[in-house]
């Protein structure tokens, strides 16, 4: 049961170093890109959960932040800051947990589409009942700091990743990881699948909740359109293909390649940025499907025996 | 009530039902026959409506032969990147749903990419132009040209496409080959010849319908994804490669796009479309139309 | 791990680099959509800035001060239509570009956005595609808007237009999205307290793609007056089922999109007698505005936006002014602003708080072709005429 | 052990399997033959709990399998193999056996406590361990499927054709196998086959099915002269 350097402790230390160094750089600039950095780790690890170890690949994973957003919005002025964000996460957990019930029963390309679906339903949903309340768009005026953002982020990042690296170890993680492989075989070797799919799908929406508050403290502004934009559950999915969705390794680096290509070309050309991300796209899912973190391991060892997963 | 009863209705629900219709067909028809859940279907129709703009704009050629145009470029296209990527993908040993996961992405790729250099070429800014706008006049009902012409052109190439399948001997190797891909290898059909046609076929349907949805909306890079989701949304409700359900879901969801607002209200338009399509997906994820299938 | 934070670091080093910074250029930096859902909003506005900066430097650059003149260099970069993007562009525009002066991006949720960065930062940054009553909880001193046409305000203008055309039944169809929603809630009690009566009341998701259903209604009830709170988008749908439905009422306010180059070409003739949502022609008497038309309209070899482009073009007018004024200096350029009077193509323009405190609000009309102030009647380029049916 | 009572299954308006019934005792190994489509891997999905019947019951000893979820009927004591195998492709043999080991059922009967090492020499499999299951050969898979379901120290294995395909010599290495694991590990073993000669030499009792009726039941050489199944099954007019 000893710690695997590679796929568990390096994403960690990634994330905690990182965490620690980047307001050393000293300006506003370097907390933001950390903070939204490390957003996108925190959503890409939650999305692995259920995307990557079980396989169920969610398109609509902006439901949860949008949620966990919109209740903070709700409880805004009513309870601490804190405390709002809290009920957001539940909020996006028990969402998840009622509505898992169902979607949890629909696979492959269904599930893919039924769960894009779910997002948009959800945000027709609140620009309705913000229409009905009488709300056009919410100003949230005295937000936190964005230092303070910035720490809770980078815990959430770690969070996120040690939640992975954790699962991976229980049976919970085995489990799912079967499912993956062969939800029928699973189920016949004593894998409680509905069970377990069920506590991965919510799982994976507490995280985003908590994101979801943050990104709308940060903007102090909420608006459905934005908080639900499906461009968001589009780009966790390609975190997670670019890095790699086997371990907690992967959303880390899908992330961190993610951010500095932006960080990098998106200045002066916004479009051939945009162009690069597809090829990249494109390349990773036909010649390296298992992400930057697939081409680390394929490097490290060359011999005909393959690592696997790496069950412990 | 009265307005329930009204020809205007009817033929608003046919027109948006049949472009759904035939929008979906395409995306079906690459479905059905590959596996391949191609997302960037709503972009294909985006360039056939730049197609139809710049024909018209430039030369001053009407849309209705801007609209062939339309289909073979985007027919052409498909033919590249059938060859260039997906044909390898399709040859492989690899699962169906590794294909389907797999395909899903690839296609998002192409998306961003064609949204992207689209932009590039002919910047964000939307356009628009006048033509077929004259009023045509059926009885009570009064309708321009560019929509009459949508109408006919969709429903009527719809139809043609569902009975070449039914009668043609290509079209019965395509649906051959949606009911089973390894039976359709033993009894000896060209399946890359059947799969080019499909991929190609599909890719132009939504080019030439892009050239008319051109003539009716603003015409932006990024004016795509709204079809790409009505034509999942639409082949879902009809069953994944039912092409037929297709076309019949395509119509339902004009009836809800029309008379679901006349009966209910208009602000919960996309609650009841994406209401009803998580309940079929949730309740029979083989389509309203398919029977249930064997497992 | 090291490596990976030095690459990071390196990485936004290059950034900083390898724009040019000679002392000769004044950098002015903004952030805008030129991709995601927004970006076919952005070109009307970035044309608007790109045009200034040309003058600019044809002129021989920005007055600094009255001391200086320098070249201006545009430091702009994509927000993907995120405000949270948006957020850290100004972030890094402030921080780590440095740049000497702000502009605007597109959008309400984006001005709400960074007016905090503005405001942590003490960096002065006239707004301009931006409208909410909201825009008034903002805390002056850092952000101003140029905008006249807050919902508030809006509605009593337009009850005083309707009142004007003698119009006593209206039907509203309003798009779900917050502006549309924004001028609903001040227009019922405004129409209520005139008297007029809506007949049909109906709100739409702003994905809608058929408005038959709802229009047969308006149809059926013969309202005087349609005000379709709507969008580009959805504005287009109106306009294509409306003619089909040969809906007659005399006075159509279509909210959002009339006032751009693409929708008019769309319609022709049939947009006529069109009432929309604006308070600048080019042609009245102001001479700062038909320059800029003409100038505008030889570059791009379309009309400017009469909303978006104008309010660009606005900020960019009034930034030059308070910096001839005040130099680069954040605190003189702060009080200028708050303080001064700048002159604009849509008049006199002077801010108090951090709303435009002396344009009235308007409409324009689509009459031959041609975009007309009718209201409010003292800046009136031409008088309210009925629609003439559509062609 | 096993009591199927009157199991009946249908599909649309298809009948797969219509009211079978049958026991099969303790430590029997119990063959089950029947053309293509007669209902074997249904009865065999309806007893693992991957499909509901329409009608009918299965006890495993005093409990009542019927009606529960897969991983339940697992951790009461079943185990199957499919006839169409289905490894964890992208792990490796010892994972497989791994995950099965860690769920699977939980209560190891005194004869059974292999470890996951006995269990890979058991099969003979040591040496792919670290093999990617989708890499090895269609048998060295069956094999795998077997172990795997092993692991899970069922009291009564499904097997379900798992010599097909295989060689003569792999065909007597898997029925040697096969009677160990009743001999050393005390497990009750149901097994379809096509492979008319393994069946016959392996089973004590044997159960014919026809269009998902059940014609006949008896050891292997009154199934052999058994005109009924002749007709049926073995195409003798």
């Amino acid at each position: 049961m000893s710690l695997n350097f590679s796929r568990d402790a390096l994403p960690l230390l990634l994330v905690a170093v990182g965490a620690l160094c980047l307001p050393l750089l000293g300006n506003d600039y370097y907390l933001g890109v950390g903070f939204t950095l490390f957003g996108w780790v925190a959503l890409a690890q939650s999305w692995t959960l259920v995307s990557g170890l079980a396989g169920y690949i969610s398109l609509g994973h902006v439901v949860f932040a949008g949620i966990g957003g919109y209740l903070l919005v709700l409880t805004w002025g009513a309870v601490p800051i804190w405390l709002g964000a809290i009920v957001g996460a539940v909020g996006a957990g028990l969402f998840a947990l009622l509505v898992g019930l169902p979607v949890m029963r629909v696979r492959g390309p269904y599930f893919v589409i039924l769960t894009f679906g779910l997002a948009e339903f959800a945000k027709y949903v609140v620009i309705n009942i913000e229409s009905v309340l009488g709300k056009f768009s919410r100003l949230l005026l005295g937000g936190p700091a964005l230092q303070d953002l910035y720490w809770v982020m980078a815990a959430l990042a770690l969070v996120g990743t040690f939640s992975v690296v954790v699962v991976r170890r229980l049976r919970l993680g085995a489990g799912l990881i079967a499912i993956r492989e062969d939800e029928t075989a699973a189920g016949t070797l004593g894998v409680p699948t509905m069970r377990f799919k069920l506590i991965a799908f919510a799982l994976s929406a507490l995280l985003p909740g908590l994101v979801g508050a943050m990104f709308v403290l940060r903007t102090g502004y909420f608006e459905p359109l934005q908080a639900f934009d499906p461009i968001i559950s589009f780009t966790i999915v390609t975190m997670a293909i670019i890095g790699g969705s086997e371990d907690a390794r992967g959303p880390v680096l899908g992330a961190i390649f993610l951010v500095l290509l932006s960080e990098l070309l998106w200045s002066n050309f916004p479009q051939v940025y945009m162009v690069i991300l597809g090829v990249l796209l494109i390349g990773f899912v036909l010649f390296a499907p298992n992400g930057v973190s697939g081409l680390l391991d394929r490097l490290a060892s060359r011999s005909l025996q393959r690592p696997g997963v790496g069950l412990v | 009530m009265d307005i329930l009863l009204s020809g205007q209705l009817l033929i608003a629900a046919l027109i948006i039902g049949s472009i759904y219709g035939l929008v979906a067909l395409g995306l079906n028809l690459i479905y059905g026959t590959m596996r391949l859940l191609n997302i960037a279907y709503g972009d294909l129709v985006m360039i056939g409506g730049y197609v139809g703009y710049w024909l018209f704009t430039l030369a001053a050629i009407s849309p209705i032969i801007a609209m062939l145009v339309a289909g073979v470029l985007t027919g052409l296209l498909g033919a590249a990147l059938y060859f260039g990527l997906f044909r390898r993908q399709l040859s492989g040993r690899q699962s169906i749903e590794r294909i389907e996961a797999n395909s899903l992405l690839i296609f998002f790729g192409i998306s961003i990419i064609i949204q992207n250099v689209t932009a590039l070429a002919f910047s964000a800014t939307p356009r628009t132009y006048n033509a077929l706008d004259s009023l045509v006049q059926i009885g009570e009902i009064s309708i321009t040209q560019s929509r009459m012409a949508a109408l006919l052109v969709c429903l009527g190439l719809s139809i043609f496409i569902v009975f070449f399948l039914r009668l043609s001997p290509l079209g019965l190797s395509i649906r051959a080959l949606i009911q089973n891909r390894t039976a359709s290898q033993i009894v000896g059909i060209d399946v890359n010849r059947v799969q080019l046609f499909a991929f190609v076929t599909g890719f132009a349907l939504a080019g030439l319908a892009g050239a008319l949805i051109g003539v009716t909306e603003q015409i932006s890079p990024f004016m795509g994804f709204p079809f790409t989701i009505v034509a999942f949304v639409v082949i879902i409700l009809g069953g994944l490669g039912n092409l037929a359900g297709g076309l019949l879901a395509g119509m339902l969801l004009g009836i809800i796009e029309t008379y679901g607002v006349a009966l209910t209200s208009a602000n919960l338009r996309s609650i009841l479309i994406y209401g009803v399509f998580i309940l079929v997906l949730v309740l029979r994820p083989e389509g309203l139309l398919q029977k249930r299938r064997m497992t | 791990m090291m490596k990976s934070l030095m690459i990071l670091a390196a990485a936004a080093l290059a950034v900083a680099w390898a724009s040019p910074s000679g002392a000769a250029d004044v950098k002015i930096g903004y952030s805008i959509a030129k991709t995601g859902l927004f970006a076919p909003a952005a070109p009307s506005q970035i044309n608007a800035y790109n045009l200034w900066a040309e003058q600019v430097n044809a002129r021989g650059g920005l007055n600094i001060g009255g001391k200086e003149k320098r070249k201006i260099k545009l430091v702009q970069y994509d927000d993907q239509s995120s405000p949270g993007n948006a957020v850290r562009i100004y972030e890094k525009l402030i921080t780590q570009d440095k740049v000497d002066l702000l502009l605007s991006p597109w959008g309400t949720p984006h001005h709400f956005a960074i007016a905090s960065v503005v405001e942590r930062h003490k960096f002065p940054m006239i707004g301009s595609t931006a409208s909410s009553v909201q825009l008034r909880s903002m805390k002056p001193g850092n952000i101003w808007f140029t905008t006249a046409a807050i919902p508030d305000k809006l509605a009593a203008a337009m009850v005083g237009l309707l009142k004007n055309a003698g119009v006593k039944t209206v039907a509203i169809l309003t798009n779900q999205l917050p502006f549309g929603q924004e001028n609903k809630k001040f227009l019922m009690p405004a129409l209520k307290a005139a008297d007029i009566k809506v007949v049909v009341d109906s709100d739409y998701p702003p994905n809608i793609k058929d408005m038959t259903a709802i229009l047969a209604k308006v149809k059926a009830a013969r309202p005087d007056a349609i005000l379709a709170l709507a969008y580009p988008g959805d504005s287009i749908l109106y306009m294509n089922k409306a003619r089909e439905l040969g809906l007659k009422a005399k006075f159509q306010y279509v909210m959002v999109g009339p006032a751009i180059g693409f929708w008019r070409g769309m319609f022709k003739n049939a947009a006529s007698g069109i009432v929309t949502l604006g308070h600048w022609s080019p042609h009245g008497e102001n001479a700062r505005a038909q320059a800029f038309y003409a100038a505008y309209l030889e570059k791009f070899k379309e009309e400017p936006d009469y909303l978006d482009s104008v309010e660009a073009w606005v900020s960019t007018e009034i930034l030059e002014q308070a910096v001839a004024k005040a130099g680069l200096d954040k605190d003189k350029l702060r009080k200028v602003i708050s303080t001064s009077n700048f002159d604009t193509i849509i008049g006199r323009v002077q801010f108090d708080g951090v709303q435009n405190a002396v344009t009235p609000t308007g409409f324009l009309q689509i009459q031959d072709g041609n975009i007309h102030i009718v209201w409010p009647k003292s800046r009136a380029t031409a008088k309210w005429q009925a629609k003439p049916g559509w062609k | 052990m096993l009591k199927v009572n009157r199991i009946s299954k249908s599909f649309g308006g298809i009948r797969a399997l219509s009211n079978i019934s049958f026991k099969v005792p303790e430590r029997a190994i119990f063959g089950i033959m029947g053309a293509n489509g007669a209902g074997k891997t249904t009865l065999f999905a309806v007893i693992a709990g991957n499909q509901l019947p329409t009608s009918g019951e299965v006890w495993l000893n005093e409990r009542r399998l019927t009606g529960l979820a897969p991983h339940h009927v697992a951790s009461a004591g079943v185990a199957r193999t499919f006839q169409i195998v289905r490894p964890f492709r992208g792990l490796t043999v010892q994972e497989n056996i791994r995950i099965a080991f860690s769920f699977g059922s939980g209560n190891r009967s005194e004869a059974n406590q292999l470890s996951e090492t006995d269990l890979l020499s058991f099969m003979g499999m040591e040496r792919f361990a670290n093999y990617l299951a989708g890499d090895l050969t269609l048998s060295q898979q069956k094999r795998l499927e077997m172990a795997r379901a092993l692991a899970t120290a069922p009291q009564m294995l499904l097997l379900d054709e798992v010599m097909a395909g295989l060689t003569a010599t792999e065909v007597q290495d898997l029925i040697e196998m096969i009677r160990k694991m009743r001999a050393e590990l005390g497990i009750t073993v149901m097994i379809i086959e096509h492979v008319m000669g393994a069946l016959m030499t392996l089973s004590d009792q044997i159960m014919v099915l026809d269009h998902g009726q059940k014609i006949a039941e008896g050891t292997p050489s009154s199934i052999a002269q058994n005109p009924d199944v002749q007709s049926a099954y073995l195409g003798v007019a």
